[in-house]
């Protein structure tokens, strides 16, 4: 069957398989004038897609704060850039790469790195950092183990070869995740603010240049197998899964920089999800310009590729730029040095349209306006659920003599133990420039050759998310701003990468609806835009969705290095305080969770305006060299946080609790609080600048000895808590 | 016994260190290399009589473990 | 003091060396292209960490042939001090500049954390000045391997350069992160004016990134 | 012309790789595996006409690259 005899309605599953509805099939009818061939179809259904055209996102993204002091750049390009002053900038990105790592965990990952680094270097920046949010079904899931160890192995695998340092992340367990797990990598570069780079193809009659590697038949649509064309076809052509090629990637990597100190690139796009068809696009639109392409010029892997394969093939380590046409030779011979493939496959034109020819055929003619402006966008019918209720806690369902057992047993439990296991398996130090390593709040990086640093964290809690998605968004967000605060730094700006399952479903568009109106709420309070992001929807297995979960990476910056703030206790005398008010929310808090197996009551709220105070309050202490130590609380409440500062620094602690309700004290999960740890000499002036502030501040206890003590009764040797805490992934996976 | 099992990159994948080392090769001057593909080769020594018992064992082990079915073909061969 | 460091495509310590010789000699370390085929006025070669060509194949096997490496073993031959970090002892392993081979960690997987290692051989350019010493490791296929007949012979020949260890400087079991026959953590050649070893020194150079003790050997050559 | 090279560790020389994959495969229920050795499979397309002169190139490469002859021995076959 010969593509252009192809007709509608004789092969409307043809059009099925493309993931199309039936009226935006019309409307590619009607906008084209005639019926798109094969390649077109392939062409619109990449374009159209959830992933390349938001559809049923945009207008809810667009509710989010994405302008800022230091934004220099929002959403809408390759990354988002901010002003870390001195005339550099930072960008940054978060992509998930969430089905691809569940068919193949090892390279789904690692694709997913070498995808989302492609991103920042297109920009002219030098990646300086990787980050990665994980989500994973329940460990006792058959898949489970596999999954972890393959994602971990594929982002180390590739991390590592090309020397970007892994310095942090994220990872959950949920049986939510049982059969979609997460996979969502960050990375953050370092550019001069006067050298970013853009995607906008300019200048009628200029080269389109092809680099990197070879293009073969990997990640093509799934939609071609089931296509009528491919009956007679072999194995030969299945689609493949791709592959990474970190090596391939590191050349492109230097190239690129090299290519880029040159006055001879016009505009320049990674090839990501959907390749060639969505890079071409991307570049046309942006510089409202056509581009004329031979796809015959195209450097291939694999024999008899056809213009649908070459369209829409999604092999790595590839860039699409329009250079100067003078300088085509340097830059020809800068991609020799690197042994890379450089290949002009076409040129722009001012007709709008994308035109594609094979051997001398004309395969497609587009014009660029239809893929781009008439995409469909959708508003999808969404009911917001009730947040989930408050239950009454008793007292007396609690026994005192419980808490260091389970305190114990919620230190050892998958979620809330050390990540060591996977951060070693990174390397968090390649580029001699990482001042806080995994395992403290924010990871801090210097940025190279300066005495100032950025702070970046990723979070959100998928769990607050599910229950009261408004809340839940609001935490998100907040969660990385108290991490980065508790480093030292200021919170510039975040990236989000959107996971949620089928937004056809009016309960699941809800909870995408109320968790932007619970970001944007905490970014604009904050003054903490969005500037780039990345939304995964349809993360449902037989009908059952994930958890929403809105991962958040947030940046910060630290002007002076010495002002850098990590977790770890420092000295024996020292004064322990809490910031922020205590109540003892037990309500859906990990141990809930984790003690009592329950996952139940409402989730804490967060006051926005203790919120900022609070952190103001800590951020001023950390620059005013009032504190040694800092950590946010977090999920488990006040002491999983004080025992992660004693297993950090490797000192004991004597705490004092006046509170009838001790569990409650202890492992209630109220919003907006620290650890701090002051010498004595310093205690009343905290003391004195917080009630300046009207800022609530507890003294907890003193730094001391070889044990945990709570109130001289029950006590643990931080011997035995970093035992336990570091135990579990070596036995999970050694098994 | 001595089973000698081969897995080898499904035709198409991407093979980035084949490449790596048939460029490798042509630039130390053995130019007539076109193509290189790398894969495993794998001894297990297993404690069985029957042959064809040994076989279906070897070819569970490859599905569950030794091979990645998503991306490896495997061929199991008995001494 | 004029010193080298080597460039391979996939190398990605080589700024790291690059910075942290800058900053301990005061004179700027010259980078040099694997193309390149001249070493001369070299007072110090470095072959650094990373995975030239990917680590594919074997570590170090496609690095070892690349043209600049038989300068370098000309000039490690007349005595010029060559030292080879991670990737860069892999490298040198290969060439046959050092003996023994490095295998895979025996835990199978990647480790980045700081050891402590300490110098067995007390006299070499490279280990006068340091004892024990806290510093990172970063590698995938750090195993030491050697033959009894080879490793008697470094042994007895006094080329063992350094050892893992725990804090104390105790050599045992628990302290050897990869699994390398007897903690076995750098080595020297025949003659000691070459080392290659795992642990990266350029990493632990300033105390803002949590340890200095790298300095001691570069101190104890650029001295 | 194809070429099937084998590459296998020595005798002697301990294969982290291979003891592991052994004791998973024994964990896996696989009760009479009694040891696994794992060496690479090199497929290389050459462009000769006379096999004995590929031969002789063949064995070059694994000399000069493919094979580390400290732990590792090689066999090439021509198809
Ligand atoms: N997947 C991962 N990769 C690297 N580092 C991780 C990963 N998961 C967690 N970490 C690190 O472990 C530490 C604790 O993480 P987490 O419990 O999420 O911290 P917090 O609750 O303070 O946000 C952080 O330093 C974090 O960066
Ligand atoms: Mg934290």
């Amino acid at each position: 069957m010969s593509i252009s005899n192809w007709k509608y309605n004789t092969e409307q599953s043809l059009v099925e398989n493309h993931g199309l509805k039936h009226d935006e099939f019309e409307s590619i009818v009607e906008g084209l004038g005639r019926e798109p061939n094969l390649t077109e179809l392939g062409i619109f259904s990449a374009m159209w897609n959830e992933h390349c055209s938001y559809k049923s996102s945009k207008y809810w993204l667009k509710k989010l704060p994405t302008s800022g002091d230091r934004v220099v750049q929002g959403p809408g390009e390759n990354a988002g850039v901010i002003d870390i002053d001195d005339g550099d900038v930072a960008v940054f990105k978060m992509e998930s790469h969430n089905h691809p790592s569940f068919i193949e965990p090892y390279q789904g990952a690692a694709t997913g790195v070498g995808g989302i680094l492609r991103d920042v270097f297109t920009m002219g920046a030098r990646p300086v950092a990787n980050l990665n949010a994980l989500r994973f079904g329940e460990i006792d899931h058959p898949k489970t183990k596999h999954l972890l160890s393959g994602v971990v192995e594929g982002i180390g695998g590739y991390g590592n070869c090309i020397g970007i340092p892994t310095v942090g992340g994220e990872v959950n367990f949920h049986p939510s995740y049982n059969g979609n797990i997460l996979v969502n990598a960050m990375t953050v570069g370092i550019a001069k603010k006067d050298k970013i780079f853009y995607s906008a193809a300019a200048g009628i009659g200029n080269p389109v240049v092809y680099v990197g590697s070879k293009t073969g038949r990997d990640g093509i649509h799934g939609a071609t197998m089931a296509s009528a064309e491919f009956d007679d076809d072999s194995e030969d052509k299945k689609p493949t899964v791709q592959v990474g090629d970190p090596f391939t990637e590191k050349l492109l990597l230097e190239a690129c920089l090299e290519l880029m100190k040159e006055e001879a690139i016009i505009a320049i796009q990674d090839m990501g999800a959907a390749g060639l068809t969505s890079s071409s696009i991307e570049m046309a639109s942006k510089g409202n310009v056509g581009l004329e392409i031979d796809l015959t010029k195209v450097p291939m892997r694999a024999q008899n590729m056809t213009a649908y394969e070459l369209m829409l093939s999604e092999s790595q380590e590839r860039m699409l730029m329009v250079i100067d046409p003078t300088k085509e030779s340097l830059a020809r011979n800068i991609f020799r040095k690197w042994d890379l493939e450089f290949e002009v496959i076409g040129k722009v034109t001012d007709t709008k349209n994308l035109v594609l020819n094979m051997n001398g055929k004309e395969e497609a003619c587009i014009p660029i306006n239809i893929l781009v402006e008439d995409a469909p966008e959708y508003q999808r019918d969404y009911i917001i659920r009730e947040p989930s209720k408050r239950i009454k806690i008793i007292q007396d369902q609690f026994d005192q003599k419980t808490i260091i057992p389970d305190l114990i047993e919620m230190i050892s439990h998958p979620n809330l133990c050390s990540r060591k296991w996977i951060w070693e398996q990174y390397d968090h130090m390649v580029m001699a420039d990482t001042i806080v390593r995994p395992g403290s709040d924010a990871a801090v990086v210097r940025v190279h050759g300066t005495n100032k640093g950025i702070a970046i964290s990723t979070d959100c809690s998928p769990i607050y998310c599910k229950h009261n998605s408004f809340e839940g968004g609001k935490h998100a967000i907040v969660e990385t701003w108290r991490n980065i605060i508790a480093s030292g730094a200021l919170p510039i700006a975040v990236t989000d990468c959107m996971n949620f399952g089928n937004p056809e479903k009016p309960e699941i568009m809800g909870e995408f609806v109320e968790c932007i109106r619970g970001m944007a709420e905490s970014c604009s309070y904050l003054n903490y835009p969005v500037i780039s992001g990345n939304v995964s929807l349809y993360n449902e297995t037989n009908g059952v969705g994930i958890y929403p979960t809105p991962a958040i990476g947030g940046v910060g910056l630290i002007k002076d290095l010495s002002k850098t703030m990590t977790i770890g206790l420092k000295n024996e005398g020292n004064i322990i305080c809490v910031i922020g008010e205590t109540s003892g929310h037990l309500n859906m808090s990990q141990y809930l969770s984790i003690i009592k197996n329950k996952e139940e009551g409402s989730v804490p709220e967060i006051n926005l305006e203790i919120e900022k105070k609070n952190g103001m309050f800590v951020l001023d202490c950390i620059e005013g060299h009032l504190t040694l130590s800092v950590h946010d609380i977090g999920e488990g409440g006040l002491l999983i946080a004080m025992s992660e500062m004693c297993m950090a620094g490797n000192f004991g602690v004597q705490i004092e609790v006046k509170k009838e309700f001790l569990h409650a004290y202890l492992f209630g999960e109220d919003q907006g609080r620290y650890l701090i740890e002051v010498s004595e000499k310093n205690y009343e002036k905290v003391i004195a600048l917080a009630k300046d502030n009207s800022v609530h501040i507890e003294k907890l206890g003193f730094v001391g000895g070889t044990d945990l003590k709570i109130n001289h009764l029950n006590k643990v040797s931080i011997a035995q808590l970093v035992e336990k805490n570091s135990e579990f992934f070596e036995k999970y996976t050694g098994e | 016994m001595l089973a000698k099992i081969h897995i080898t990159l499904k035709k198409d994948v991407l093979d980035p260190q084949g490449k790596v080392v048939a460029n490798s090769l042509n630039t130390l001057g053995f130019e007539t290399v076109q193509d290189v593909r790398q894969g495993k080769y794998i001894e297990v020594t297993i404690d069985e009589e029957d042959t064809d018992i040994a076989k279906q064992k070897l070819n569970q082990m490859c599905e569950k473990l030794l091979a990645n079915l998503v991306i490896e073909d495997y061929s199991v061969e008995i001494e | 003091m004029k010193s080298k460091v080597i460039v391979f495509p996939g190398s990605n310590c080589d700024r790291d060396v690059a910075v942290a010789i800058r900053k301990i000699s005061g004179s700027e370390p010259q980078m040099v292209w694997h193309k390149e085929t001249s070493l001369s006025n070299s007072d110090l070669i470095i072959v650094p960490g990373g995975f030239s060509y990917g680590d594919y194949l074997r570590c170090g096997a496609i690095a070892s042939t690349s043209p600049i490496i038989y300068e370098v073993v000309k000039k490690a031959n007349e005595g010029v001090p060559v030292i080879g970090i991670c990737n860069g002892f892999q490298i040198l392993i290969e060439t046959s500049l050092l003996d023994g081979a490095l295998i895979r960690n025996n835990s199978l997987s990647f480790i980045c954390r700081d050891v402590y290692i300490k110098s067995e051989n007390q006299t070499s350019i490279f280990t006068k000045k340091t004892n024990i010493a806290k510093m990172p490791i970063a590698h995938n296929e750090g195993n030491y391997f050697a033959s009894d007949e080879t490793l008697k012979k470094i042994v007895d020949n006094d080329q063992v350069a350094f050892k893992y260890c725990n804090q104390e400087g105790e050599v045992t079991s628990h302290s050897n992160p990869n699994g390398s026959l007897e903690n076995i953590a750098g080595i020297l050649n025949d003659r000691k004016n070459v080392l290659g070893l795992m642990p990266h020194p350029e990493r632990a150079a300033e105390s803002a990134l949590g340890c200095e003790d790298g300095k001691y050997i570069f101190e104890s050559i650029l001295s």
